[in-house]
């Protein structure tokens, strides 16, 4: 871990310099914040609690090439199709930084490990910049997270003063940073000046946080058959926005296109709020109602995720619970969990 | 040779089965000239003619769209190009709305006997086009 | 002026006895919930829970689409409708997808819904706390919060509710609420205009921004209640109309074809641009459509129960501008 | 650098069709590289028809076999409707092997049941012809083969059941349809009952089932009626697949999944969790 100083002008040039290796970075456009890859004059936003996508779309992108095939005659050549991508991801907020540590689990740990995530987890630098303002939505303290954690992140960059940034490197990529723009940073501050603001952000109150989520999975583990299941899902619109903005959600189908002997194979986000998500060629559906995918939504994120990775499948960046068009996220549904008996009466 | 000399546009027709189609059987079998750019699609009406064929056709990286049918009042089927009408007067300009050139669309009422017609449509279109230069492609494959 | 929240005692009433007395199964209204500045769809299907109803003219989501989810399923669904809601009502019953015997439809006169993301910028900004009520008085809106009565003016209303014209709904079995005479301000397509302006440089440029962002959600579809397709074309296999892949131009050629799709039978709701996670202007799109039918073809409220759709017949002596 | 991804398929060829049923085929097939990948009875391999698309398929030839890869394919969606159309000579894609396997060892020495209906015969096939050849024979008792169609045309692996496997050690076959026909002289009945009447006694037994839904569920009762217990009952299930290695999220079941847990479970495993396939 070292630390150094970044002033607010320099801030610009470190944007210029990693544009140049390719730079992915919050922007505002149309009224909302997306990360967006930073080219031409296309400016990178401040003053944001969270972009709507979120750091997913870097390292696991909505459509992903795995590899191209040709079919001409009467043979077939398959060849893979290396990760594209940005080398530098600046403007993340600590909780997805953590997300990243979430997505490991199922990409890049266990028997199998998908060697495109893992290449660009390996290549990607993650700037993140801890939280001066706190959302209604956001509920990352009940995950043991702060607004100045720095679990996932390479970089993490704190407001010193009006002037300036505390920045914290960790590890080789984000050792590597500091080294390779020497002229950026300045020193770092007198550790105690280190430590207040760290601690500053990182005890920071976050209202919705304090939901508590001791026991919740001991809960659902005796909840599958219940009728709340149902409740919550007859208001889902089924369109998985919940889903896609999720930074820990990682569902996804292959796809191919092809026109003549060539194509691609693609590999696309997928939702399991979506009817199609299980329906079998047969017909069969094992999950043909809104409540069993709504289950399956949340269950997996705490219970089943859990059972199998040992922590929560939520980091509580309030994307849900501000983007879902009928208040059917993540926070409504734990107050429910933890609201009705767990046998549901019966 | 640049790849704008080498490049002839890429025009794809979609002419109803009684009229336009037969119009340009009749252009072929007087031996009239037009360019070969057009790429012929038979519909039974020119009221088939959904507009998905036509963001598709775009979409595929056609540089032009033409939809040819029977004049109001000579449908086949009475009144299908009525509703074709409409819809294409909507789609004109929403495509135009869009930031399609409306140089790059086109309707037109042929007649199975108007030969020389449908070799004149194609022939200004294709003009009309090729100065407007390739379209940009929105899709790799199918 | 009175607003929507006078009612709430008759319509949680009501709801009780049309449940207890088994006349529905399920009641589809409103109930404040986690973010009490956005209730959100409730369904009752208790003669208990008839208590957690609200309205209020935060309530904006549209409820008739959910009827979709009960197809095919016995009995009659409660159904609270708004003026815009009964639109949808009316587009469902048009295109075949519910039968009219399986809604009972509480009406309520609706004078304009407030634009939930406005109030809610300024309640965060003031720190007004939770919303408990929301009042109509006159032309303002008085919301009583945990910081106390906060007052609104009219600019707090829905750009969609300044022009409307069908404050009372134009379907139902009872209505709640006295009758409010229409005052809508004259119906104009400025943001339209706007567009129409740009160069066609400008405008490719504009919508391959908005396009480009798309996450294909498709909750614009989804909430639609004239996208009510049994099997959307979208989703058939063979031939297939749009692949998975993200790029701008399967996206374009989504939003094209759902605007076209819709042409003439949108009823101007607004839930698309409402439930947009990344604030597409899809509005815009139907709007564009809907001016050019008013221009082109004289039917200025293609929306009106009364119309017949307008794609669906045609005049001989409709413009022709093709040679 | 060279890229490779677990998700990316080997060319393979298809070098022999037989045809099964009216919609069902046998594919034999042999990786282009030549190396056929280690597996075990009840495995499955993703099969890619480049452009179509991907399908999960249990391997039905058995690990002594050593020349090719065989796969009983079911006409009822895109992929499969594409290796219906294919040719010998075709060139597919193939990675794999995945999932679980029957549990050969916990087996030995024990009476196997196999109770298959329709295409289901396809993972269990895998199984018998490993249980009978002749390496492994000794390990295993008597062979009962329970199987049903609906009708005599949609009986798979003909030959075997009639001219291989009743001539095998200690091995019965029993076969019953829906639905006769003119020819057909054997019993005629669904495939629940037909169990009951055959009546396999559950003493130092196994029984390995599968089949349509439907027919597990009554199976299952039928097993329960005969005296089996749970951990004596194996059955391999069927789920929606897409990356077959646990990451694409559809085919769990609670937090087990059935492409890398599964596809083969017990009774007894299958009651502790959550009842959605």
């Amino acid at each position: 871990m070292i630390y150094r100083t970044l002033k607010r002008e320099s801030m610009a040039v470190l944007v210029d310099r990693l544009k140049e290796g390719g730079l992915v970075a919050p922007v505002r456009e149309d009224g909302v914040v997306v990360f967006r890859p930073i080219q031409g004059d296309r400016e990178v936003a401040s003053d944001y609690i969270n972009p709507t996508n979120s750091v997913k779309d870097v390292f696991l992108p909505q459509t992903e090439s795995l590899f191209r095939f040709n079919t001409a005659e009467k043979g077939l050549e398959i060849e893979a199709t290396p990760p594209e991508g940005p080398k530098y991801v600046l403007g993340v907020r600590p909780c997805d930084a953590a997300a990243l540590e979430l997505l490991d689990h199922v990409f890049a740990e266990g028997q199998y490990t998908d060697s495109y995530y893992q290449r660009r987890r390996a290549e990607v630098t993650v700037i993140g910049v801890a939280c001066d303002q706190v959302g209604e939505s956001c509920f990352c303290t009940a995950f043991g997270l702060s607004p100045g954690h720095r679990r996932g992140a390479d970089v993490m960059m704190y407001r010193l003063d009006d002037e300036s940034y505390l920045v914290a490197f960790e590890g080789e990529r984000g050792h590597r940073l500091a080294e390779e723009y020497p002229d950026l940073f300045g020193e770092a501050p007198a550790e105690e000046t280190i430590e207040a603001v760290v601690t500053s952000y990182q005890s920071r109150e976050v209202p919705a946080g304090r939901v508590e989520l001791d026991g919740i999975t001991e809960k659902l583990d005796g909840m599958f058959e219940h009728p709340l299941w149902a409740k919550l899902a007859a208001r889902c619109l089924k369109c998985g926005i919940c889903t896609y903005l999720c930074p820990t959600c990682h569902c996804f189908c292959l796809d191919d296109e092809a026109l003549g002997y060539e194509g691609v194979r693609y590999r696309c986000w997928d939702s399991c709020m979506y009817p199609d998500y299980t329906l079998m060629a047969g017909g069969h559906n094992p999950r043909p109602e809104k409540a069993n995918r709504t289950r399956q939504r949340f269950m997996h994120k705490l219970n089943y995720f859990v059972h199998n990775h040992g922590e929560f499948q939520c980091v509580g960046c309030g994307r849900c619970v501000d983007k879902c068009p009928v208040g059917l996220h993540m926070l409504a549904v734990i107050y429910d969990i933890k609201g009705v008996d767990s046998d549901g009466g019966q | 040779m640049s790849v704008k000399e080498s490049w002839e546009p890429k025009i794809i027709g979609f002419c109803c089965n009684w009229c336009s189609y037969a119009g340009a059987d009749l252009a072929g079998t007087s031996r009239m000239n037009y360019p070969a750019s057009i790429r012929v699609i038979r519909v039974p009406c020119s009221g088939r003619v959904n507009p998905q064929f036509i963001a598709r056709a775009f979409q595929l990286g056609a540089d032009g769209v033409l939809v040819a049918g029977c004049h109001p009042g000579d449908c086949h089927y009475s009144t299908g190009n009525y509703f074709t009408r409409r819809r294409m007067l909507l789609l004109t300009r929403f495509l135009e709305y869009l930031g399609v050139d409306p140089d790059r669309f086109e309707v037109r009422w042929i007649s199975g006997s108007e030969g020389q017609k449908f070799a004149d449509t194609v022939r200004e279109f294709t003009e009309r086009v090729r100065a407007l230069g390739p379209s940009p492609k929105k899709r790799d494959a199918s | 002026m009175s607003g929507m929240n006078q009612v709430t005692d008759r319509l949680r009433e009501r709801v009780r006895e049309l449940l207890a007395d088994g006349k529905i199964h399920t009641f589809i209204g409103y109930e404040r919930a986690w973010d009490p500045y956005r209730p959100i769809p409730f369904f009752a299907t208790e003669a208990g829970e008839a208590e957690r109803l609200i309205i209020d003219e935060l309530c904006v989501p549209s409820t008739p689409k959910y009827m979709l989810d009960f197809f095919g399923r016995e009995g009659v669904v409660g159904l609270l409708v708004k003026g815009c809601d009964s639109l949808a009502v009316e587009r469902l019953l048009r295109d075949h997808r519910v039968e009219r015997e399986s809604m009972y439809i509480i009406g309520v006169a609706c004078t304009g819904l407030l634009d939930r993301d406005k109030v809610k910028a300024r309640a965060l900004e003031e720190g007004w706390g939770a919303v408990e009520e929301v009042r109509r008085e006159g032309d303002a809106f008085v919301l009583v919060t945990a910081a106390g009565e906060k007052e609104l003016g009219p600019e707090y209303l829905m750009e969609r509710c300044r022009t409307c014209e069908v404050k009372v709904p134009t379907v139902y079995d009872e209505l709640l609420g006295e009758e409010v005479a229409a005052t809508a301000e004259p119906r104009d397509f400025a943001e339209v205009a706007e567009i129409e302006a740009m160069t066609p440089a400008e405008r490719r440029a504009y919508w391959e921004r908005q396009f480009s962002r798309c996450i294909r959600c498709f909750a614009c579809r989804n909430v639609c209640p004239a996208c009510n397709c049994r099997i959307c074309v979208f989703e058939e296999r063979v031939p297939r109309w749009l692949g998975r892949k993200t790029d701008v131009g399967e996206q374009e050629m989504f939003h094209f074809t759902r605007a076209l799709h819709v042409a003439g039978r949108c009823v101007d709701c607004g839930e698309c641009d409402r439930v947009c996670p990344v604030n597409i202007p899809l509005r815009k799109l139907n709007r564009k459509l809907m001016k050019d039918i008013g221009e082109l073809f004289g039917i200025e409220k293609p929306f009106m129960p009364a119309e017949t759709e307008p794609l669906g017949q045609f005049r001989p002596d409709d413009p022709d501008e093709f040679e | 650098m060279a890229v490779s991804n677990v998700l990316i398929p080997k060319p393979a060829t298809i070098t022999e069709i037989v045809d099964q049923t009216p919609d069902v085929k046998l594919f034999r097939v042999v990786p282009d590289d030549g190396e056929i990948f280690d597996y075990r009875p009840g495995q499955c391999a993703m099969l890619s028809v480049l452009g179509r698309g991907e399908s999960m398929i249990s391997i039905t030839s058995s690990p002594v076999q050593k020349d090719c890869l065989e796969f009983a394919v079911k006409r009822v969606g895109t992929v499969t409707e594409a290796l219906h159309d294919a040719e010998e000579g075709f060139k597919i894609g193939l990675r794999g092997p995945y999932g679980n396997n029957f549990p050969v060892d916990f087996m030995k020495g024990k009476n196997l049941v196999f109770i298959g209906g329709g295409i289901g015969l396809a993972p269990l096939r895998s199984l018998i012809n490993y249980v009978l050849a002749p390496a492994n024979r000794s390990d295993y008792g008597q062979v009962d083969i329970i199987y049903g169609a609906r009708s005599p045309a949609d009986l798979c692996f003909k030959d075997e059941l009639k001219e291989v496997w009743p001539k095998a050690e200690e091995t019965r076959v029993h076969v019953t349809v829906d639905v006769g026909d003119d020819k057909w002289q054997g019993p005629v009945g669904f495939v629940p009952p037909f169990l009951e009447e055959v009546g396999p006694s559950p003493d130092n037994a196994v029984a390995i089932t599968c089949g349509p839904p439907i027919m597990i569920k009554f199976v299952l009762q039928s097993l329960d009626k005969l005296g089996f217990t749970d951990e004596q009952i194996i059955t391999t299930l069927e789920m929606k697949m897409q990356c077959g290695v646990g990451k694409c999220g559809r085919c769990n079941l609670g937090d087990k999944y059935v492409c890398v847990d599964g596809p083969v479970f017990s009774l007894a495993q299958l009651k502790e969790l959550p009842q959605e396939f």
